[in-house]
């Protein structure tokens, strides 16, 4: 397509990069998912295998990969909660924004709890 | 109606032509719904998983065949995964339907999109539900410090 | 060049054209043809309400409104349209109910009536609630709403046409065809902006309902694209313009910018305001003060700054105090104006007073008509076929001055009437031809504007134009500023024929357009500008100060302008000015005091 | 290209500076054009320089533009006060009508950028083709839906009952949602905001009786399910409508039909 130069991206507010997030994660979970019910699936085939790639899991870039699962699951899911009153609460368009820095703000508490107590047991485990 | 003026712009319009074929049914409404109910649910479940797997006693670490199996041998654990299993790649394919109708723009890249996402999600839940259900936590022939504890082989 | 064959093609979706699509689409085949997407025609700027003696909250009835309507006009109103527009009034509004207007409501859920300006209880006694609204945005639903019933009759539209030409089997421009000659029309030509091409339209029945002609002013309530193209695209064929003279100019448009705030404002309880916080009005209209009619605020306003106690740095506007009105109260009657006041002012209405003052708001004259919408060549013939409706027609109903809400009246009640009697007219006439090269003279103005080098600038001459009617032809006016005025139209329509377009394009040349639409304004200004000169007395909306009164014995009629070949100048062509009796039935002139 | 205009100025003093000394400045706009009539049409930005005074509006910066520098210079517009609906466009990134938005109110110390609205096809500079968005609009039935018994006067509506739809009924058709609706873009089949808005109108209108089928037609693959609550639809209305409000009780009204 000649869209000779680009136009510019749309400035959108913190709905639209809400939107963007909650889209990125949740396809980003979807894939995690498939490959975490692929690796569970080796329980099956023989304990050795399963524990091998568990193992790889336990390296600090799989702990840290991880950790950025964890916290696209918790975005997602706090921003589900969001998009549920959004739909549901009468007064929850009008909300929106105040609703999602929120769900910001849990998030940083969620991980705050979560992130210290996964990393030690991520590096510090052996 | 108002007079058509044929396609007069060089540069490719954005949209397809429009050919919507109304629908009809409740399929889009019962696919939004469920969105939310299985969020909801999901919510605990994935939680739940979340905090049992990886907060609760070692960690991530501590996560080996024993771990699963020692889980697995509780029916409760056995019906939460499989319900977690289910409804996160309902969910989760469905909202990955969304995207693709948004994006791919042509048919063909639809189509070919679509079925390959439902053969993965076939793909996986039925190796998921099989695993859940076939699974036997102390295999015959395997070293035992890998096996649970009540593995008495 | 494409032809199309139509019963009845009516030019312009404003509030007329709609409601005539609305009654000629069922009875014949119908095309609207409009140069605006019919949403964004200019009735949906109207405000304040549309009035119908329904009397919903307080007695009224239509007698009265017909006084109020030919007093407003300072008798120069046609009385028996009065009449009917008065009393088809209570229907008009009834049909846009049950078309789905969401008037405001009465606590019974009647539709809601509030007071506005002119409009009075058993002869000017008090000021009457009469004007059935929506908030502030009454044009907009009704805009909105008639589109909406034309979606629903799948009225077939052709949007940014412009049409620019419109065809009579007779030239009537030489005034050498006898009066009770019978002429007729035989269709239009438009210009598609998108793809630059010519369209000749064939019809037994045109209606014209193509609006106003704000623009020759600066100071306008009016839009950018309100050029009065049908009256001058009339005049040029030869077809009188009656009264041109008057222009209402409303006195509350926003300082500087003339974007309107509707007498909705004064109507819910705003006052006006000269520089020492009097309340002005008290002393011009002792019994309904700032409700008075529009030519009296608004002169009085005038005359206010003119005598040093005007508002503001420059002491040259006066305030629309809305401070004492709770604030509640503003939000559900006028939330829309005082976004206005808040937007383009930067000034927050319920605690600062708005300036204003008078805008070009309103032309009263515009083609003659019958009571059924028929366009008359001189005082008693009318072309065959050819209609014409809303605030581009002159029936007269407004006669001098035009009381708020009487517009959007006017145009659902004649409206309907030119499209009832458009397709009737179809129903019986034969199709007459078309003639030679139908679109010959207007491929001739587009392709000299498109070809010739670079000239004058469309700009240049408009503003000129603007600036001159703006100084010279505005609330007050003398022989000797007209005078001055018309120069300056003779200069500009001379300078004209050198001006040039630099989009050279085909498709979507708005360049062009907006240079065809000058060629419109400067004739219209002439004709303002030589009736005003030659009515030499006040009534209405035309304040002469060096004949500052009403003169009935002299003026007490209609003038009919003529756009004729001049006799001095040949080639040139000039305004001949001839008059027409003021039909009147039951209300004598009296003097006009509120 | 650039194109830089000095200062020409209004040859008399701006009316508006009645309202207080009312300072200028020079704001250059870059705007995305697009001519169709030139053989090898491509978009490009052009960027001019004008002078322009505090009250003055977007609107008002490219009318100079367009009639002291460059004619060709296309867009729509008519009122002038943001009650028609002709001239919504992307101003710095985000939609508005061009007549609603005050130099002031922007960063003037960088160019302002300004495109066409997205999703429908240009036709010329700013102008696009809105045929497919009043598609879409006419396709939700927009008209009073009545069993046929006219009764002789008005219909009776409640103050409550007529509160009820105002909002979504100060709709200008402008286009400015639909538009901004990362949705539309994608493929341009969802009905879009603005359709919505105007289903919406008519389903909470206490007299209106065609609700069931609009929410039928809405409940289309392409109609109200495909909102995400994106929420740029509300942010861009000049209206200041709550257009993913409307949006959602639209939603709601289908589940309440539906279960
Ligand atoms: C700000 C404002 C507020 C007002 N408030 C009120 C009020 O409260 N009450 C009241 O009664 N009156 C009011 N009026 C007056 C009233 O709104 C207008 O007089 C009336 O709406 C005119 O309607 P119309 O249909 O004649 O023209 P318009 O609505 O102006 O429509 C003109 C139509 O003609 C088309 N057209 C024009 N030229 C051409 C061409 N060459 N080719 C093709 N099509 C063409 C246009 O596209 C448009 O569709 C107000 C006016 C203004 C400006
Ligand atoms: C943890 C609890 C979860 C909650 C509360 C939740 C909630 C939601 C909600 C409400 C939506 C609908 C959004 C909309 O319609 O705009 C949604 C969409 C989506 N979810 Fe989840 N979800 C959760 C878990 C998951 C999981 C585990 C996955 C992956 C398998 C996932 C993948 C998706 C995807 C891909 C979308 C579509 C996004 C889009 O269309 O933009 N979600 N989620
Ligand atoms: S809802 Fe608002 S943005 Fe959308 S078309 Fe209507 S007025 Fe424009
Ligand atoms: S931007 Fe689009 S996704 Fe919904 S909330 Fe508005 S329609
Ligand atoms: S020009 Fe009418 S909305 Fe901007």
């Amino acid at each position: 397509m000649p869209e000779a130069p680009a136009g510019t991206l749309y400035r959108g507010r913190e709905g639209m990069w809400s939107w963007v997030a909650h889209r990125v994660t949740g396809f980003l979970i979807f894939f995690f998912l498939l490959v975490h019910v692929l690796d569970t699936a080796l329980v099956r085939v023989s304990p050795e295998a399963y524990n091998a790639v568990i193992g790889t899991y336990k390296n600090p870039v799989m702990g840290l990969g991880e950790l950025g699962l964890v916290a696209a699951i918790v975005f997602h899911a706090f921003n589900g909660i969001r998009v549920m009153l959004v739909d549901f609460w009468k007064n929850g368009p009008r909300y929106q924004r105040v609703m999602l820095w929120v769900v910001v703000g849990l998030f940083v508490v969620t991980m705050a709890g979560f992130a210290p107590r996964h990393l030690m047991n991520v590096f510090g485990g052996h | 109606m108002t007079a058509t003026t044929e396609a007069r712009s060089p540069i490719p319009a954005p949209r397809s032509p429009r050919n919507r074929r109304t629908t009809r049914t409740n399929y889009e409404l019962y696919g939004w719904v469920f969105m939310r109910a299985s969020g909801v649910l999901l919510l605990v479940l994935i939680f739940g998983h979340l905090f049992m797997n990886l907060i609760d006693g070692d960690g991530i670490s501590a996560i080996d065949f024993g771990f699963v199996a020692g889980k697995w041998a509780s029916p409760l654990w056995q019906v939460w995964d499989l319900l977690m299993l289910w409804l996160a790649m309902i969910h989760g394919t469905n909202g990955v339907r969304t995207i693709i109708n948004d994006y791919a723009e042509r048919t063909g890249t639809r189509v070919v999109l679509k079925s390959a996402l439902y053969l993965a999600f076939t793909v996986t839940v039925v190796l998921g539900t099989l695993v859940i259900f076939t699974f036997d936590p102390c295999p015959p022939g395997s070293p035992a410090d890998l096996l649970p504890s009540f593995c008495t082989a | 060049m494409q032809t199309h064959q139509y019963d009845v093609v009516i030019v312009g979706a404003g509030g007329a054209g709609m409601r005539a699509a609305l009654e000629s689409s069922t009875r014949a085949r119908t095309a609207v043809i409009s140069k605006l997407y019919p949403t964004r025609s200019h009735t949906g700027a109207a405000q304040g309400g549309m009035c119908a003696a329904l009397a919903n909250v307080e007695d009224d009835n239509w007698e009265w409104h017909t006084f109020d309507t030919v007093k407003g006009g300072d008798y120069l109103v046609d009385q028996d349209a009065a009449e009917v527009m008065a009393k088809e009034a209570i229907d008009a509004v009834l049909d846009l109910e049950k078309m789905g207007l969401p008037f405001n409501r009465t606590p019974d859920g009647l539709i809601d009536q509030r007071r506005f300006g002119g409009h009075t209880r058993n002869h000017g006694e008090a000021a009457v609630r009469r004007s059935c609204y929506a908030a502030d945005r009454t044009g907009h639903m009704i805009l909105q709403t008639l589109y909406q019933q034309c979606v629903k009759q799948d009225v077939e539209f052709f949007n940014e046409f412009y049409v620019l030409d419109v065809l009579l089997t007779d030239d009537l421009s030489t005034g050498d065809v006898p009066d009770g000659q019978p002429v007729r029309v035989s269709g239009v030509v438009a210009y598609d902006l998108a793809s630059g091409e010519i369209h000749v339209f064939r019809a037994k029945s045109v209606v014209f309902a193509t609006g106003g002609a704000g623009k020759i002013y600066k100071t306008t309530s009016n839009a950018h694209t309100l050029t009065g193209d049908g009256m001058a695209l009339a005049l040029r064929r030869g077809i009188p313009l009656e009264d041109m003279e008057f222009f209402q100019f409303h006195p509350t448009g926003l300082a500087g910018l003339g974007i309107l705030l509707s007498e909705a404002a004064r109507g819910e309880g705003a006052i006006l305001r000269n520089s020492e916080g009097e309340r002005f009005m008290e002393r011009y209209a002792p019994t309904i003060k700032d409700l008075a009619p529009r030519d009296i605020v608004a002169r009085s306003m005038a005359n206010e700054v003119r005598e040093g106690r005007g508002a503001g740095p420059n002491k040259d506007y006066v305030l629309l105090d809305l401070t004492h009105l709770e604030p509640a109260h503003i939000d559900a009657k006028l939330p829309d104006i005082t976004e206005f006041a808040r937007t383009y002012l930067g000034i927050e209405p319920y605690t600062e007073p708005v300036p204003v003052y008078p805008t070009a708001h309103y032309a009263m004259g515009g083609i003659p008509t019958t009571i059924d919408a028929e366009v008359l060549r001189n005082n008693t013939d009318v072309i065959g076929g050819l209609f014409a409706a809303g605030e581009v027609a002159c029936v007269s109903v407004h006669g001098s001055n035009r009381l708020g809400t009487n517009s959007l009246l006017d145009i659902n009640v004649f409206g309907k009437r030119a499209g009832i009697s458009a397709a009737a007219y179809a129903a019986t006439a034969d199709w007459v031809d078309l003639p030679q090269e139908p679109a010959a003279a207007v491929v001739g103005e587009i392709e000299r504007m498109r070809d010739a080098a670079a000239g004058e600038r469309v700009s240049d001459l408009r503003r000129a134009l603007q600036e001159s009617m703006d100084a010279n032809a505005q609330v007050f006016r003398t022989a000797e500023s007209l005078t001055a005025a018309l120069t300056d139209i003779r200069t500009l329509q001379k300078r004209y024929r050198s001006v040039g377009v630099q989009d050279k394009g085909k498709q979507f040349n708005t360049d062009l357009l907006e240079a065809l639409e000058l060629g419109f304004l400067l004739d219209l200004a002439e004709v303002v500008v030589v009736g005003a000169l030659a009515r030499e007395e006040s009534r209405g909306g035309h304040f002469r100060e060096d004949f500052p009164d009403r003169d009935d014995a002299a003026f007490m009629k209609h003038t009919m302008a003529y756009r004729r070949p001049s006799a001095a100048e040949p080639g040139e062509t000039e305004i001949r000015l001839d008059h027409k009796p003021v039909t009147v039935t039951r209300y004598q002139p009296m003097e006009r005091k509120y | 290209m650039t194109t830089v205009l000095e200062t020409t100025g209004h040859a008399t003093p701006e009316p508006a500076a009645e309202v207080g000394a009312i300072p200028s400045f020079d704001v250059t706009l870059r705007i995305r054009r697009f001519l169709p009539d030139t053989p090898e049409a491509e978009a490009y930005w052009e960027e001019f320089t004008v002078t322009a005074h505090g009250t003055d509006r977007v609107l008002d910066a490219m009318h100079k533009v367009k009639w002291e520098v460059d004619g060709s210079l296309t867009f729509r517009r008519s009122c002038a006060h943001g009650i028609c609906g002709s001239d919504a466009m992307r101003i710095n990134g985000r939609n508005r009508l061009a007549c609603k938005t005050l130099l002031k109110d922007l960063d003037i110390k960088k160019p302002i950028t300004i495109e066409p609205i997205k999703g429908l096809p240009v036709i010329k500079d700013l102008v696009v083709d809105m045929e497919p968005f009043f598609a879409s609009y006419r396709e939700i039935m927009p008209f009073l839906i009545t069993n046929g018994n006219e009764p002789t006067r008005e219909r009776r509506q409640s103050a409550e009952q007529r509160e009820r739809y105002d909002d979504t009924t100060k709709c200008i058709l402008c286009a400015a949602c639909t538009s901004s609706c990362p949705v539309f873009w994608t493929d341009g089949q969802y009905f879009g905001p603005a359709a919505i808005v105007n289903a919406h109108r008519f389903i909470f209108d206490s007299r209106d009786e065609g609700a069931a089928q609009r929410l039928e037609i809405l409940n289309d693959r392409e109609g109200v399910w495909r909102c995400r609550t994106v929420f740029n639809c509300t942010e861009a209305c000049p209206r200041g409508i709550e257009v993913t409000k409307a949006i959602q009780e639209v939603k709601r009204a289908m589940i309440t039909r539906a279960f």
